[in-house]
């Protein structure tokens, strides 16, 4: 008999009501390592954005770790940093996975937040200044909340972006989504329908994302002034 | 020894693991020569973790339960018992087991690894617990008919970092590699490349299970003997694991999962 | 009280301030005119160092202010400033705008703060929109919590660079009421403005600049009455 | 000897130069795939880009494919297309590859070029209808001469990320940079030293790749009106 | 040579052309005016079908055109258009732009368009500007190449859509004097303007049109010197 890689309904079905427990595990398993890699990179996107607004010499350190970042692909810098970073610090591999998905992400991240505070009204600095304020608190108190704002729109872009890319942490032998969908695909035969599946849970999850992420901008422009 | 009776006590106690570890430690402080804490020489507290590529069926695969099983989990599982400790399965891709294991991810590789020399750089092997060879496998309607078929044009489809990669590299140039044999044994039976080098078992297996479109060609082209492999100078878990071998096979626990997969003896070499 | 000798200003080759010299005395209303470009926002940037001078020196209370050897922020605390486009925080209300400084800065306890930001508030006429965003404002508005905020460091001097050109001419006069108010109670202020008006009105004197210099500078009333100079001459010709 | 994970600049350089005629050859694999997803994915993309702008039953369903490629990973994608053409239509890895990195880059290209055209005044519209032109004769004349060199800079982008993305071939079975590096790596032990060298040559190729696309816009803009 | 009756259209709820009628002959120059938004350009794209009328027929050359009965393309190839924002090819040459369409729509040999084309642009006064792109004209060089470019198609009649209303003033008398070489070798021409000295001169009748209704329609000498509508005398007292 040949392998039929013609799509069966019928499969697909009776593959998604049956494998619904562990498929909602991995995705569990992919939102916690979203959402590891988000905030951890948007920390270090945010402290990357600072030191392009810095003293140049900075400027230029921070220009070459974005240059770097976002000149090779994500499954290098994965396998680069899965196992480079092993000779520097245990990492389990949860948080090897997330830290890799997270400087991945953290130089996209930092441009996102260099464009926000960019385009805050440079009046803002000097209104602040003016009143006797450091550059560090007019940064923190009046700057930043303001970017922050600014920047909603394009990081839940990168958010969902990022959800999709944790599908590589696979590779380095996290059980999420896609990992399963190959496990699962391996064990029944059903390859086209079980990825097929997995994609439904993707794009699932990517509208919950994004309808999370409109909520948020709505809200935000609600509130605004 | 009493008192490292007694430390262990309090250890596994501390634990939280239960009295099934207790009793264990118990029952292995009958059976002869064995007083080692393996635990002390596992890097999880009560466990012993075994990697494979869970891509190898039958001999360690996913099954649709989503479970980690096969023919390496059942020996990792019961020589984890003979130590006394938890065994625990660990899947990761083949073509960065070894490194895994010297980055100290899990205490050793049980996923059908044949000994070779490079690896022997690398890692230390166990006493060999299965022989097997690789096989030349194509699609039933193929010229191929053995290994001295294959040309530099023959589109050979391999597992990426395994054996049959290193050797078949001197046969043909145009290699495919996949994370997974049974990957490669799929699509040749879907129609793409011309042949697939792994081990005979895998390939008889699969191509019954699946109901593959492709046939075994030839002779055995080499006999490999599969090994427990860990980190150098781990020479206390490695006798202990020789040991559990051992045992498993006087016990007769060693043919009985031999039979769950194979009509025959993989256990002995020629 | 302040004091500016031979201040010289260059942004790359333009030369904006020329040799500039300017002094303002204790309660005394200063306003600056002049053409577009001639180099008023920038003097008074440099009086709150928003502006690095090239040149010469800002004298403060007699005290010769130096980037290294002065902290800028504590002078800034003493200078405040108003700008043009008001330049509000768009992310706090109208009291939170006036309390931020005092709080960040002086580190006064928020009780106090608050109480003291209502009160100027009250004062600038705006006692019924603490809570209120400055998007909700209209410009005259906005431009009178911009000078409560000034007001709440409790400066000795205040700076106003065209504080009434972003407005709608209706809304003018509210603005000039709140800063006539001021110069009423005594505050040093110097006032960068196009409102002739006004200049003759409340302003001391009047300095009229011209590329960069210094042009005329007078007694409010003679300097619109009899202005000595003939580019002052010109000037007024066109704006009056 | 145990597999040191901490970065060896000589064993750096020493295999920078082993390894060159491997990571050549793999390179103009890379080379060869994206180029060939490129140009299919420019094709599709083109002609999902003129769905999403006719009648609105091709619209919802050009809104659809895009939404579903721009919702689920390309990893998915890969596998979901490289078993599931098999069943249909009999491609070589290479091809198979290729046509699955196109469909992925075609639902951004298609976005790409769909702003270009509407970004393109009504007027230009209007000006050939007026003179009698049809709908169809006026849009390949005059709109999309028009919208094709708006597209340039976006698509040029989208070109670096097909690179970068063209990583994921290896999964399949292609002998690309990845691919090899893993193959080297597995068996070299040299596993921190050969990702590096890989990144390093992507980075060479994205690099080169900005290069020609900034020529080629300040070409367009030279001989633009 | 063209006429519409009862023509009406609406824009969803806005109703832009109320039972408009309007007979245009040939040799005839009509100039249309009216304040913003009265429904000058809705009428003139009506007749070229660039809008679609709700109600009410177009009538040409004695046809009553149907979308559903007629080819509009053809149609339209005898009816030239002139816009207000010229509306090139940007990515054309000079010369290409008035090829383009006797090209591709009437399939004339590439020899014979360019024949013609250069004799069109050399009418116009552009002879030396054939391989320029229209970024490097001004706007009332743009304006004359799309007058050419309409041309290019022979067509019966002219409609221009205030074709100098985006001119600099200097600029806007070589686009009428274009426009008046046009008439004066009797070309049916609508124009939409706000150029009144150039309605009362040129055009044959001027029709007056407010809130998508024709109030008056006139010789133009007699329209200009006794509107005989109040809205008409209103409107003209102010443009005047
Ligand atoms: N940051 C800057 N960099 C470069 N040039 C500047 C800068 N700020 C001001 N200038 C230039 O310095 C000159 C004086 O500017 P300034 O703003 O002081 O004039 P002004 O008298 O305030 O004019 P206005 O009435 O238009 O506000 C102008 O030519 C201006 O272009
Ligand atoms: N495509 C459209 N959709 C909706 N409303 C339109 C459209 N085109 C025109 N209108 C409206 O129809 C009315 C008449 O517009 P039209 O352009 O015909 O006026 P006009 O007399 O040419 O004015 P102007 O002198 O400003 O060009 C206006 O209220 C306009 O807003
Ligand atoms: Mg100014
Ligand atoms: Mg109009």
């Amino acid at each position: 008999m040949i392998v039929a890689n013609v799509f069966s309904l019928d499969t697909f079905f009776s593959e998604l009501i049956r494998t619904y427990p562990f498929f909602f595990e991995a995705a569990w398993m992919t939102i916690r390592i979203t959402i590891a890699a988000v905030i951890l990179g948007t920390i270090i996107g945010v402290f990357v954005a600072l030191l392009k607004l810095s003293n140049p010499v900075l400027r230029v350190i921070a220009d070459i770790y974005i240059t770097i970042i976002r000149g090779t692909p994500l499954i290098v810098q994965i396998f680069v940093l899965f196992y480079g970073l092993t000779g520097i610090v245990q990492l389990s591999a949860f948080w090897a996975a997330s830290f890799a998905l997270a400087v991945h992400n953290s130089a996209y991240i930092a441009e996102i937040f260099r464009g926000a505070i960019q385009s805050i009204d440079k009046g803002q600095m000097e209104a602040g200044r003016s009143l006797g304020m450091t550059r560090g608190t007019t940064m923190k108190r009046i700057i930043m909340p303001q970017a922050l704002r600014r920047a909603v729109p394009p990081l839940g872009n990168q958010f969902i972006i990022a959800l999709k890319d944790s599908s590589l942490a696979a590779f380095v032998g996290i059980g999420e989504l896609f990992r399963l969908s190959q496990g699962i695909a391996a064990a029944t035969f059903n390859t086209l329908e079980t990825y097929v599946i997995a994609a439904v849970y993707y794009l699932a999850l990517v509208m919950i994302l994004t309808w999370i992420v409109n909520m948020v901008e709505r809200r935000l422009s609600i509130s605004d002034r | 020894a009493c008192g490292e009776g007694d430390e262990e006590e309090t250890d596994t106690g501390a634990d939280g693991d239960g009295e099934e570890t207790a009793d264990d430690n118990g029952e292995e402080t009958d059976s002869p020569g064995d007083e080692v804490d393996y635990d002390e020489y596992t890097l999880e507290d009560g466990k012993f973790v075994f990697a494979l590529s869970g891509e190898y069926r039958p001999f360690n695969y996913v099954d649709e339960t989503n479970n980690l099983v096969g023919f390496d989990v059942d020996i990792g599982m019961a020589i984890a018992d003979e130590l006394g400790l938890e065994g625990e399965p660990y899947q990761i891709t083949w073509n960065s087991i070894i490194l895994g294991l010297n980055d100290n991810r899990y205490d050793a590789i049980i996923g059908s690894m044949g000994i070779t020399e490079e690896r022997q750089e690398n890692v230390a092997f166990s006493d060999p617990y299965y022989y097997s060879g690789a096989q030349v496998f194509t699609r039933s309607d193929s010229d191929i008919q053995s290994l001295e078929d294959i040309d530099e044009n023959t589109e050979v489809a391999v597992a990426e970092g395994t054996t049959y990669h290193t050797m078949i590299q001197d046969y043909s140039e145009e290699i495919v590699t996949y994370d997974s044999d049974v990957v490669a044994l799929q699509t040749l039976s879907q129609g793409r490349h011309d042949a697939v080098i792994t081990d005979r078992l895998v390939g008889l297996i699969n191509i019954e299970d699946q109901g593959l479109d492709i046939e075994l060609r030839g002779d055995l082209i080499d006999s490999e003997e599969m090994a427990i492999a860990l980190r150098h100078d781990e020479d206390e878990l490695m006798e202990g694991i020789n040991q559990a071998l051992e045992n498993i096979r006087e016990s007769g626990l060693y043919e009985e999962i031999n039979q769950r997969y194979f009509d025959e003896d993989i256990g002995e070499g020629n | 009280m302040i004091r500016v000798e031979k201040l010289n200003k260059s942004f790359g080759d333009l030369h904006v301030l020329k040799d500039v010299d300017l002094e303002v005395y204790e309660n005394e209303v200063v306003c600056l005119i002049g053409a577009s470009g001639s180099g008023k926002s920038t003097l008074l940037r440099c009086l709150n160092f928003l502006e690095v001078k090239n040149d010469g020196k800002v004298i403060f209370d007699g005290d010769t202010i130096e980037l290294k050897t002065h902290n800028i922020n504590e002078i800034r605390q003493q200078v405040g400033m108003v700008f043009q486009h008001f330049n509000l925080f768009p992310h706090k209300t109208v009291l939170e705008n006036v309390m931020e400084a005092p709080l960040m800065v002086k580190k006064i306890p928020r009780k106090q703060a608050e109480q003291e930001g209502k009160e100027l508030l009250d004062k600038v006429g705006l006692g019924d929109k603490y809570h209120v965003y400055p998007s909700k404002l209209s410009g005259g508005q906005k431009q009178r919590v911009a000078i409560a905020r000034a007001l709440a460091m409790r400066p000795k001097i205040m700076l106003f660079d065209e504080p009434t050109s972003a407005l709608d001419p209706e809304l003018v006069g509210e603005v000039l009421e709140t800063m006539k108010q001021l110069a009423r109670e005594g505050m040093t202020m110097i006032v960068v403005t196009h409102e002739m008006g006004f200049a003759r009105e409340v302003a001391d004197r009047t300095v009229y600049m011209h590329d960069g210099r210094i042009v005329e500078t007078g007694e409010s009333k003679e300097f619109f009455a009899n202005p000595k100079e003939k580019r002052t001459q010109e000037f007024l010709s066109k704006v009056l």
